[in-house]
């Protein structure tokens, strides 16, 4: 086709930027583009909206998710989970982080750095398992990472847009969609698909497997980890300490909630809101690559395709959009850890086994259809009917968890006032504590003992 | 209904669009501006809104044509102009019938229009990035008259009476 | 002002229609209007889409709400419920359906027909609480009603747009609009305000009013019947058979929904939807009068703003966002359903007054929250996450019904799977009744005994 003919033109000769095809340092790109890479360099600054924003702040706080210490209760989710930021910052802070242990593997790398695309072409599928610690960071240190950068999205020499994460083309094609051709509107936003997905680690070798063959509402993908993940062996990513149950973790699925949303089914691309042309240096226009919130810059943003609203009172309808979703998530993580603690007590007064497993079932549910809510990072703006969906569908099963074992609890004669009451102060202590590292140790005491296994030290998200 | 139409009358159509180009090629300067204004499309135009919401954009000050129509040859121009300009008389007198609820660029027009587009703003939109949909309106929806036709007089109270004014319909 | 002085020009004299002020039949304004008219007359049509449409049916079939009989037994539209249709109908509608008794109001008339302005003038406060039967039908037929007609939105002799039914402005007012000097946007809603408006009748003289001091969302609504219209004693519509509980009925609140949804906060008003321009008779422009689904007249309905997208993917657009919508009504309704048999549960076994109270007031919220939404006649496009965030506490206020009478039915020894199994057996019941009318008489048997004292005669709604 013209299209291919007029790309291999380009790569094999005439126009190119004269650099080597392996170049992974975004410095390497500085004199060549100085407005795209100062555009970059923005991605340093850091500043809150209402409710996203680039600060670096701990997700346990009092006006963010408070009860998650108890949620993540058994995982490393519940010692430090933080609100994301630019992505000059992707090295520093996973190497910061107290999720990653001696025993993280390689895949934890994939999304953060410049030089997974040449690992995995030197390691191949042994990449994925290696240990992070001992032999990936040392490695991408030595070839001269940069955190998310040009060559992860863009061909070195023509700089022409290009999927460099194996495992979001595999995860599409088991969804049906054809990757051999895409247009430039589909690549604006396949750009982003490689990272901010949800994801899990394939139970053989590790690899980052994207869950979408059931397809992207949350419903669906649950019943991919229900069906096809657990027939290859894949079960779960840890299990609660609070109600012993073998949960997941879901993780910024920002492109299945966008691609089900209102403007993914408008065919709007994630580029188009959060890389807006805009102008620099005098009159040249260029693509913003400060990837933010839209809401610090409305009017190249939205401005263009909603000429005909009024920009302050269109962010006024995305507040009220998020606030509503904010306030539905927080009463599902509210019933949600009830229903952990309900099932700790069915566990804590010897209900029969066979119960306990159909209350846990419940209890998954829930949690999943919050968190895959939780974990999004538009605070329900990419996509809020379904978004709120996902959150009555969790309330509904946390509930159900609840109802199975209260007809339990009360047949062993548990004093349900009195267990209601403990879990007010268990929630409250875990408030209270300051230090957000040792909330999680809060979550659990006396009348609610831990229930997991000894935590398991391979981080599976 | 339009492709039907030139279905028809291809051949009536060429030659009454080539007659056009001449006798219009031999008016006055004068008269091609009028037949380019927003004063001249206006008079069918009375989907009052095209007009409203282009007058209120930042575009007002341009032609109707000079989106409208071609501008990479004179030629080509006039017999764009032409063959549109017939269709419309067409609709207007003989096809009123067959007038769309809602007139609507076709595909050809929307080619037409990117083209223009381009050629004005080819400075800015070429100095290094601007291309990232098919056309471009998909971004710019509200240039120059996206504004729906909602125009600012559903902002104000009604005038009494003005509906009476309007019982034969607009 | 140079405003209202221009009205009282053209008010005062010379242009006007000729009729006279008190014109109430459609028929007087054929030759004058003849466009509108015979648009007008296309309300007669009868056609379904797929969620909405003009077709007479019951809502108790299979595929639209089949749990209403009884979630709403104890009160009439547990006998007769039909999907709404055309305005030219409304007339036929009202005198045949069953909701209408010996004991029915004036109130009942007032969105029915042409003759209520006049009526209200003539009557005074006393039409509201009128006799329906013996004094306000007899008395509209003699005055020539019509059924929804010209002078309900325009002023016969000039044709401005008005509001006619006081109950709009004065709850407007209420919550702190100034209704002195709408504009044409806003009148282009308001006509319809005054009907597709969530109601009910006023203790003391059965005067229409609308529950909106407090706001419009569903909360809202709820917190003002809960504070004020208590307080002046309005308590309940009914009160239910299954559950004793003292329910209340929502209404098609079209007018509240919008205005908090997408479309309204966007400012586009239900005419231009619903009455969008449309060409007739050659070349001339008019509104539409046909009042019908927006989804049969997509092209000029949507397309006037939404030309830039392909008009048959907006559609399966607007049927992903209603198919959403219906099945989390399902889902609401049936959880809805078992929360009122446990409460008809805990009656019959001597559960303790008080807990029987607290489970009532779960039932009644979780009741509403999902009714405000059924009733509701866009299936959830007017604002596609608010309603889905009522359905989401609709869930979460019949589950709180039902973990409390577990724990008080266990205590009483009931068999909880019985009571489970009892449930489905009388849903199948209500299902397997074929004739609409019985229906309601399946949803109590010797397990579940009716549970509301006689049947009040006076429909409140
Ligand atoms: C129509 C505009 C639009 C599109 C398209 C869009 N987003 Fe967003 N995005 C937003 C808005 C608005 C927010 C909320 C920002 C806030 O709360 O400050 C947001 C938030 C985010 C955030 C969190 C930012 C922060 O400040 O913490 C991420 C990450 C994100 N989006 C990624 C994506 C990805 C990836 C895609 C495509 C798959 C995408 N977005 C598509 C508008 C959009
Ligand atoms: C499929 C891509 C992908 C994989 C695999 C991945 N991440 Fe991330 N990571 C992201 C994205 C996208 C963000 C930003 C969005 C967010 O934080 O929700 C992020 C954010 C982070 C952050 C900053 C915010 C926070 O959570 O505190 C840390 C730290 C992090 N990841 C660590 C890890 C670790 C440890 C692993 C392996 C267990 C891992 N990542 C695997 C894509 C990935
Ligand atoms: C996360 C993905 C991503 C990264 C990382 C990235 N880009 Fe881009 N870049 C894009 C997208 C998307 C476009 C728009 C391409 C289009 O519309 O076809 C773009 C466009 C460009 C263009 C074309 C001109 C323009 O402004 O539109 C240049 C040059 C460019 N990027 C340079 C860079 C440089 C230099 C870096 C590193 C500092 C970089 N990019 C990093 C996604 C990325
Ligand atoms: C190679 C993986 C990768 C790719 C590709 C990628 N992201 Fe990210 N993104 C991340 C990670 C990791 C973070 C979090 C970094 C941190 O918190 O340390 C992040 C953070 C963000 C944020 C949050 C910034 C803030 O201020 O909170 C936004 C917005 C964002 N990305 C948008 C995009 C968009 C849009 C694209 C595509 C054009 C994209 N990302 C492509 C991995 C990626
Ligand atoms: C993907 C969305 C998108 C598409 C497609 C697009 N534009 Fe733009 N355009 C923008 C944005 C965003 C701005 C705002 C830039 C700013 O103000 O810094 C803009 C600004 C402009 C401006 C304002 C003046 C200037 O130069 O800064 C012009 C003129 C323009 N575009 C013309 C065009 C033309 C002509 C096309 C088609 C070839 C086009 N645009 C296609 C998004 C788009
Ligand atoms: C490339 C075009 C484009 C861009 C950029 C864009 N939008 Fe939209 N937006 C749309 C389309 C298309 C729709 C769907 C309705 C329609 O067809 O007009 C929509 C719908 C919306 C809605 C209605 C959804 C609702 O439930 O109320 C809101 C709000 C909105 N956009 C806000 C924003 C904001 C805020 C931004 C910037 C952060 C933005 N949009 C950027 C095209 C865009
Ligand atoms: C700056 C360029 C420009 C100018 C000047 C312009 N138009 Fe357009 N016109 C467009 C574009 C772009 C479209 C199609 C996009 C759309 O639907 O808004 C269009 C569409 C139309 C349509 C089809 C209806 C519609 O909304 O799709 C009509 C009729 C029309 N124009 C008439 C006029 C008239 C009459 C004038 C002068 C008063 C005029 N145009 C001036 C760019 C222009
Ligand atoms: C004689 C009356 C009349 C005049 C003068 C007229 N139009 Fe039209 N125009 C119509 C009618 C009727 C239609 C609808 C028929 C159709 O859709 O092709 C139409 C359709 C259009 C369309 C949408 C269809 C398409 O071809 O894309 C555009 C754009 C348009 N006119 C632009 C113009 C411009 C620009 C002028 C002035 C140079 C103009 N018209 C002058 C009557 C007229
Ligand atoms: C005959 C020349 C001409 C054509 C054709 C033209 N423009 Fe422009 N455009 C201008 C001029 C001159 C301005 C500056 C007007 C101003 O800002 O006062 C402008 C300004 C703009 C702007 C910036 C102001 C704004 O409204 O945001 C945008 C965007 C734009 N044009 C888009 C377009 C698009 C899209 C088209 C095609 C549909 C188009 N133009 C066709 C001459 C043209
Ligand atoms: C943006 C367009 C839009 C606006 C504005 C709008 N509606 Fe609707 N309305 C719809 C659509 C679409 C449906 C669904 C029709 C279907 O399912 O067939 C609908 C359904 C309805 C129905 C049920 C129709 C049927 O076929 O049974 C009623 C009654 C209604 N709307 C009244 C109103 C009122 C009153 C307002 C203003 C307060 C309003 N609508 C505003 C688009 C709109
Ligand atoms: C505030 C205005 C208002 C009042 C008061 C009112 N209605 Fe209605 N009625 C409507 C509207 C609007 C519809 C169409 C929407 C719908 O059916 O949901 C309707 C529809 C109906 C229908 C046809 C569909 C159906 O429900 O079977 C009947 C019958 C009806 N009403 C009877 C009554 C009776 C009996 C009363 C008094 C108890 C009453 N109405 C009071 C506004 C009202
Ligand atoms: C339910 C409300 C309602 C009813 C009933 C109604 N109209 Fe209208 N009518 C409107 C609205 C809304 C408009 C648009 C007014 C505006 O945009 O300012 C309108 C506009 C009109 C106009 C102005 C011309 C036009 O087409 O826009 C005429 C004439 C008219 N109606 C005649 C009638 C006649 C005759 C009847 C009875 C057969 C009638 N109307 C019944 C609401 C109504
Ligand atoms: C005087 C009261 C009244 C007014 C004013 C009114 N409606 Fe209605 N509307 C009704 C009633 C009653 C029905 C149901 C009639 C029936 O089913 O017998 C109805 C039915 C409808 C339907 C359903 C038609 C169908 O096919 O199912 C639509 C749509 C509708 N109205 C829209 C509007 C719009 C838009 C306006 C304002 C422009 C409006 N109505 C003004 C009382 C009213
Ligand atoms: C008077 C203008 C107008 C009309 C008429 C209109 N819309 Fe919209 N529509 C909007 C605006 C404004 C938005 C919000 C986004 C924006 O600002 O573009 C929107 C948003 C939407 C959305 C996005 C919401 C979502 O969650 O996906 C859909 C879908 C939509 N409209 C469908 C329709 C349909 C179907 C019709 C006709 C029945 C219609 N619209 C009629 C102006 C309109
Ligand atoms: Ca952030
Ligand atoms: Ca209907």
């Amino acid at each position: 086709s013209k299209d291919s003919s007029e790309k291999t033109a380009s790569a094999a000769g005439a126009k190119t930027t004269g650099l080597s095809a392996d170049e992974i340092s975004n410095e390497a790109f500085k004199d060549l583009f100085p407005l795209q890479y100062n555009s970059y360099k923005k991605n340093e600054k850091m500043e809150d909206t209402t409710n996203g924003g680039s600060v670096k702040r701990s997700k346990f706080e009092a006006d963010k998710e408070p009860l998650l210490p108890i949620l993540f209760n058994g995982y490393a989710f519940a010692t430090e989970y933080n609100e994301e930021r630019g992505h000059t910052y992707a090295l520093e802070d996973i190497r910061n982080v107290k999720r990653i242990t001696d025993k993280s593997v390689g895949s934890c790398y994939t999304c953060k750095s410049t030089a997974v695309p040449q690992m995995i072409e030197e390691m191949g599928d042994d990449y994925w398992g290696a240990n992070f610690n001992t032999e990936i960071w040392p490695k991408g240190e030595e070839m001269g990472h940069s955190p998310i950068g040009c060559s992860d999205c863009h061909d070195p020499k023509t700089m022409d847009l290009r999927v460099t994460r194996p495992s979001f083309y595999k995860a599409l094609e088991t969804k049906g969609v054809d990757t051999s051709n895409p247009t430039k509107n589909d690549m604006r936003s396949y750009v982003c698909g490689q990272c901010h997905v949800e994801y899990y680690f394939a139970a053989d070798n590790s690899e980052v497997t994207f869950p979408w063959t059931k397809g992207f509402k949350p419903e669906e993908m649950y019943e991919y980890y229900k069906t096809i993940a657990k027939e290859k062996g894949f079960e779960k990513d840890w299990v609660s300490n609070i109600s012993g149950t073998p949960m997941l973790k879901a993780q910024h699925p920002e492109y299945e909630t966008h691609s089900s949303g209102t403007h993914g089914k408008a065919n709007v691309s994630c580029a188009d809101c959060h890389m807006p042309y805009e102008r620099v240096d005098g009159k040249r226009k260029i693509t913003s690559h400060w990837w933010t919130s839209p809401l610090k810059t409305m009017q190249t943003s939205c401005g263009q395709c909603h000429g005909d609203r009024d920009l302050d009172k269109l962010k006024d309808r995305v507040l009220e959009i998020q606030e509503a979703n904010v306030s539905a998530l927080h009463e599902a993580q509210d019933v949600s850890t009830s229903s952990h603690y309900y099932v700790n007590k069915m566990i804590t007064s010897g209900v029969n086994e066979e119960k306990i497993k159909q209350a846990q079932e419940f209890v998954r549910q829930g949690q999943w259809f919050w968190d895959i809510v939780a974990a999004e990072n538009s605070a329900g703006f990419h996509n809020p009917q379904g978004s709120m969906d996902s959150l009555r569908i969790s309330s509904e099963a946390s509930n159900k968890a609840i109802r199975l074992a209260t007809e339990e609890l009360v047949k062993k004669g548990v004093n349900m006032d009195e267990l209601d009451q403990e879990i007010e102060k268990v929630k409250k202590a875990v408030l209270d504590e300051k230090d957000n590292e040792k909330k999680k140790d809060k979550a659990v005491n006396s009348y609610f003992p831990a229930q997991a296994p000894v935590v398991p030290t391979v981080l599976k998200k | 209904m339009f492709k039907k139409f030139l279905k028809m009358n291809k051949k009536f159509l060429l030659v009454v669009a080539l007659l056009v180009g001449v006798l219009i090629s031999l008016t006055t300067v004068k008269t091609m501006a009028y037949l380019d204004s927003p004063g001249f499309c206006q008079n069918c135009h009375t989907m009052k809104n095209v007009y409203t919401s282009f007058m209120d954009s930042t575009h007002s000050d341009l032609q109707c044509n000079d989106c409208h129509l071609p501008h990479k040859s004179e030629v080509g121009k006039l017999f764009f102009k032409g063959r549109a300009g017939m269709t419309h008389v067409y609709f207007n007198s003989l096809g009123t019938d067959d007038i769309p609820n809602v007139i609507e660029a076709s595909d050809r027009t929307m080619k037409v229009i990117n083209e223009n587009c381009k050629s004005c703003h080819k400075s800015t939109i070429t100095n290094v990035s601007h291309d990232a949909k098919e056309s471009c309106v998909s971004c710019h929806k509200t240039v120059p008259h996206g504004k729906g036709f909602k125009d600012d007089h559903y902002n104000k109270p009604p005038q009494s009476g003005e509906l009476l004014e309007n019982k034969g319909g607009f």
